[in-house]
């Protein structure tokens, strides 16, 4: 079981490689969304350090639901889905490599370029701990649940906006206490309450979507 | 021009950093490519020697 | 050299790649030493000729790389652009290999043009970067070069390479105008030209003599190093060719 | 081991075949027959497990498929019209990762092997988008040469895009498996030249034909 | 030839209307852009007004380009595109009809949406008008060079951020006029500049883009 | 009319052939033979103009094929191994685009009758992604039906997928297109049975090998 988890994991991690692009890609558009920002709002630094923390985590959010296409749709396209449902191993477990390797390659990379792009917005350095804090908290949730979302809409007409659609109502709770808990910080009041929420969700999203995202992928290759 | 000594030299009436990090960032960056230039024609060229040598091999077995 | 069986001088014959490599081996040490040369010149009147500013102390002595670079940065482009062309349309292999070979310098000029104004921008305007329109729109130049070597590592395809590589240049060559005249139709921080052909020079002679031999510095050393990398390109696109095999592997 | 009983399957508005009953037991090689369209690929999804029938069920030793359905899933190897190749691995990559999630060690020596039965061994080291059409298919039948164990083949059109050497190839390791016990479930508009303890063949244009004139 | 564009135009309209989802896709994206911002940033009225102009049109830009990601690939998987290159019509006509069809599902639709959106954000009236025609202008010109991008980076490994980083420096100048054009109005000097600018870059693009596209889809179908 | 003279590829670090020079005039059938990898898929996208070669070059009527792109891609019709279908279209809707953009009417009516000529046109209203394999191919060669005025057909593996009847329909398409002084390409590793005024046979094996002997 851990043995087919890992050659997922490791399949997926070495397309990734080979197809850099891809992983890249999450990351270079964080960092886009980030920096057009300054462009189009104007260069006063007060102004860009109050809208740092929603901007930061809005174009995380953002990076991470369009990575979702990306995740089981190909898989789908060359065969490869049906062969991983007969493999013989519980689909779970296949299910959990690939959103590991799908966090590993578009959350990770955003947790870790966040204080370099915070510094651009000139965010203290205390507010800056807590936004890697709240995202790396955050965006397994988000792939959790970009999972589900991404498993139901397999396939159907107009994937796409469908999965935004599935997956905000459910994304925005993250966003709020995410923004919120950098918000906090430069307030003055604590971020713990907001941490330990975002905790909450996580620990909850671990337990619970890889069994619905698994559901959710035989229902669609019926 | 009289900088007088050389403190006054590497201060730069005071803006040394800046301009000495611009000049010394500017050698460095020149001497990098050049240093990556020679390592690519040295590499290029070891590359084709092996490449060729196993041509040959192979011709010799063949013939 | 460069006659044809005729006798007479011909570009064609150095067109082909074959016979530009020993040519280019020939120029690149002259152009290489022409550029230790002016830099130490302008070096020495930089640092030794002109005069302390009087608004700006020391601090604008990093106009002596900052703007050739700026400039070389922009020109490199154009010529990049231009050998693109050039490439795509009459099909030339040497062409494309040139344009290859230019990007790199280029892109390292745009970068010692940013990192110089980031350092001259920090005492002179109190910041290190603002979202000006020169400034970004050098960082945007920054950005074609990147894009330009990068496509062109993408694709495996040496010929497609070559194309798609002309096609984004001579796209990109629009910024160009955009960069030099955005001072103009942007009224920002960053100062307007102050050398043109129109109009006499509104700065020091000496620091102007020392701008235009730093320039020409730049200038030969990215000749230098471009044909030294055409020189590399040349060897790795032509493995396959005999007079490759025989210039390195003694025979073929 | 495997039996079929009263099967039915309807896509969209259309009934493809319906009381489709059949038995296939050890070395036997199962023929699936019919038109286009008539419904050979549904059927075999339906073997795998993949596709629900509309009716009927599909028995493996006795018990319905879906009752265990890893159990059986390791039970068998499918290779359908899709190849189950990653564009941007190699051949020897996507050959590994397959062998891997089937369970089975995925040692480059074997795998290597594997790919030189069916002549890509050369393209080993090559991303699967280069390879031709055949090729492609090639480094996914070497799938079946690493699952002499499993007891269940089911291929369809497995010789589409080979090449007459590649179908000889393909052909006698079909043999080789019925002889040791296996069994074949297939799907192809050529003949087939392979021996088997017995061929059972559905034809799936006379369920239908029956059913419209039911 | 006209009779061709017309075909294109036809075919890609009625593929999008089959797939409903892909057009309201960049539609959709787009007003969850710019809602996501209040939600992440705060609901202080005077910030959020200032912010609007750069918010929106960074929005536009970013719905713009990741729908340039289907442009031309699906086409070029299902083969599609061979047929297009020995269509025996001249290439561009075929790309200036996928060109349109693009913007009438990605561009237009935003310029319809942007006044409510500027609503949202308290802009004043001739602010809205501006950002409209703005709009109107600078999203042909993104669906132009985007063509250009995506026929370039077709098929190549990692293209998602490639199409964005070459497509990206080239959007730019259209980022800043654009945003700049409502943030004048706003600032009480004319917008006719920035307007008659973007312009320029409009005609330039139409004159332009459709050769380097038609030239960068023969190199990628080599 | 169709000429290939001393025509070379090279994909990647392979020679796939050299020196393939060959003749095609009216009423002849060109068939492309070879293993799979051999490079026919890649002469036949050099013959349409979508690959360049390595070396040599194609004449039309004398022209080299470059020179006027467009003249040349209408007077062919390729049909390559993708059925350049659109899953979300239906058949009738696929089989329009296609027409009109090779310049001929699309209207319905005659659509409607390739579509039967195939045996698909009962599905004429189904999006082309529910088809089954060989009923895509079908629509994709219901192109052929409509374009007996154009020349040159340029056909890679034309009866893959296809069952019987459809491979003795296409057959039949074939011969009276050569015998209306067409001219057809094909490559396919199952034999065929076209009656033509003169087949020619080029087999890329063949090539390779005096390559690797030289
Ligand atoms: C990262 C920051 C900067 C960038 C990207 C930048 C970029 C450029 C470029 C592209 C040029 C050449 C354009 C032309 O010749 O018309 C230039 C020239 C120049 N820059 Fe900067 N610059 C930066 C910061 C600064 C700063 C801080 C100063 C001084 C306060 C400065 C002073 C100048 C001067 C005096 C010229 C020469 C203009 C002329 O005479 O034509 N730059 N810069
Ligand atoms: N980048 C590359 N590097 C090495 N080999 C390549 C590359 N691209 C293509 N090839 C080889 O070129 C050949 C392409 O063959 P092509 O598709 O023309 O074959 P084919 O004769 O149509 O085969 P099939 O019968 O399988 O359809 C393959 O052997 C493939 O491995
Ligand atoms: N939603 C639908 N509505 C109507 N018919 C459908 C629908 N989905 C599938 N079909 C039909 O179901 C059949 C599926 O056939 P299947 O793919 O199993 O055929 P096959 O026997 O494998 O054919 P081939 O020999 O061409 O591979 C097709 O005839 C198809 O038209
Ligand atoms: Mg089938
Ligand atoms: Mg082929």
């Amino acid at each position: 079981m851990i043995r087919a988890l890992g050659w997922v994991l490791r399949r997926d991690l070495l397309l990734a490689f080979r197809r850099r692009g891809d992983v890249v890609n999450a990351l270079v558009f964080f960092v886009i969304v980030v920096s057009l920002f300054p462009l189009g709002v104007g260069p006063e630094a007060s102004q860009l350090r109050n809208m740092a923390p929603g901007v930061l985590w809005v174009a995380a959010l953002l990076a991470c639901m369009l990575s979702l296409a990306r995740l089981f749709a190909p898989d789908h396209q060359d065969g490869t889905l049906e062969q991983m449902l007969l493999a013989g191993e519980p689909l779970v477990v296949l299910v959990a490599g690939k959103v590991i390797s799908h966090w590993l390659m578009s959350g990770l990379p955003l947790v870790l370029m966040a204080p370099l792009l915070g510094l651009q917005f000139d965010l203290p350095a205390d507010a800056l701990g807590v936004l890697c804090v709240s995202l790396l908290l955050g965006t397994p949730v988000l792939s959790l649940i970009g999972a589900v979302g991404a498993a139901l809409t397999l396939g159907v007409r107009g994937s796409g906006v469908l999965v935004a659609l599935l997956v905000l109502p459910l994304y925005v709770p993250v966003l709020i206490f995410g923004a919120g808990s950098v918000g906090a910080v430069a307030a003055g009041t604590g971020a713990e309450a907001h941490l330990l929420l975002l905790g909450g969700f996580l620990a909850l999203a671990v337990v619970l979507a890889p069994w619905a995202c698994a559901a959710a992928l035989r229902i669609a290759m019926e | 021009m009289n900088w007088g000594s050389w403190q006054n030299f590497l201060a730069m009436g005071g803006y040394g950093l800046y301009v000495w990090g611009s000049y010394a960032v500017t050698l460095v960056v020149l001497i990098a490519e050049i240093v990556a230039l020679i390592a690519r024609r040295r590499g290029v060229i070891e590359r084709l020697a092996k490449y060729y040598a196993a041509r040959r091999r192979n011709h010799e077995t063949e013939a | 050299m460069g006659m044809s069986k005729t006798g007479r001088f011909s570009w064609y014959y150095f067109s082909s790649p074959q016979s530009f490599y020993p040519l280019a081996g020939v120029l690149q040490p002259w152009f290489a030493g022409l550029a230790v040369a002016l830099c130490a010149v302008g070096l020495y009147i930089s640092f030794f000729v002109a005069p302390t500013d009087a608004t700006q102390g020391d601090a604008y002595r990093i106009i002596f790389i900052h703007v050739p670079a700026a400039w070389m940065s922009m020109f490199l482009y154009l010529v990049m652009g231009f050998w693109s062309g050039v490439g795509l349309v009459l099909n030339t292999r040497l062409s494309s290999m040139v344009a290859t070979a230019l990007a790199p310098t280029g892109a390292l000029f745009t970068f010692i043009a940013l990192w110089t104004g980031a350092l001259w921008g920090k005492p002179t305007w109190g910041t290190w970067w603002v979202w000006d329109a020169r400034l970004t729109s050098e960082l945007i130049l920054l950005f074609l070069y990147i894009g330009f070597m990068a496509l062109q590592a993408a694709i495996d395809d040496q010929r497609r390479a070559d194309k798609a590589g002309a096609v984004l240049a001579l796209v990109g060559v629009i910024n160009i105008p955009i960069i030099y005249f955005s001072v103009k139709w942007w009224s920002t921080l960053h100062q307007g030209a102050s050398v043109s052909m129109t109009s006499a020079p509104t700065m020091a002679k000496t620091m102007l003599l020392g701008m235009l031999i730093m320039a020409l510095g730049f200038w030969m050393y990215s000749i230098a190093a471009t044909l030294a990398r055409v020189r590399c390109v040349i060897l790795e696109r032509e493995r396959h060719t005999d007079w490759v095999a025989a210039e390195i592997g003694g025979q073929s | 081991m495997l039996e079929a009983r009263q099967l039915e399957c309807t896509r969209g508005e259309r009934r493809l075949f319906s009381d489709l009953s059949f038995k296939l037991s050890r070395g036997q090689l199962l023929r699936v027959a019919g038109a286009n369209g008539s419904g050979k690929t549904s059927l075999l999804r339906i073997m795998c497990g993949l596709l629900a029938p509309s009716a009927g069920e599909l028995r493996w030793r006795g018990k319905p498929i879906r009752a265990e359905r890893e159990e059986y899933s390791r039970n068998l190897v499918f290779i359908g019209h899709l190849n189950a190749l990653k564009d941007d691995l190699t051949a020897l990559e996507n050959l590994q990762v397959a062998a891997a999630l089937a369970g089975m060690s995925a040692e480059p020596g074997r795998m290597l092997a594997a790919l030189e039965r069916f002549g890509v061994a050369h393209c080993a080291k090559l991303p699967a988008k280069v390879l031709s059409q055949g090729q492609r298919r090639r480094v996914a039948l070497a799938r079946l040469e690493l699952s002499a164990a499993v007891p269940l083949w089911i291929l369809d059109e497995p010789f589409s895009a080979l090449d007459v050497a590649a179908v000889m190839e393909l052909e006698g390791l079909l043999a080789a498996h019925l002889a040791t016990d296996g069994m074949v479930v297939l799907t192809t508009h050529q003949e087939v030249q392979v021996v088997a303890h017995a061929i059972v063949r559905v034809d799936l244009d006379l369920h239908t034909a029956a059913l419209l004139a039911a």
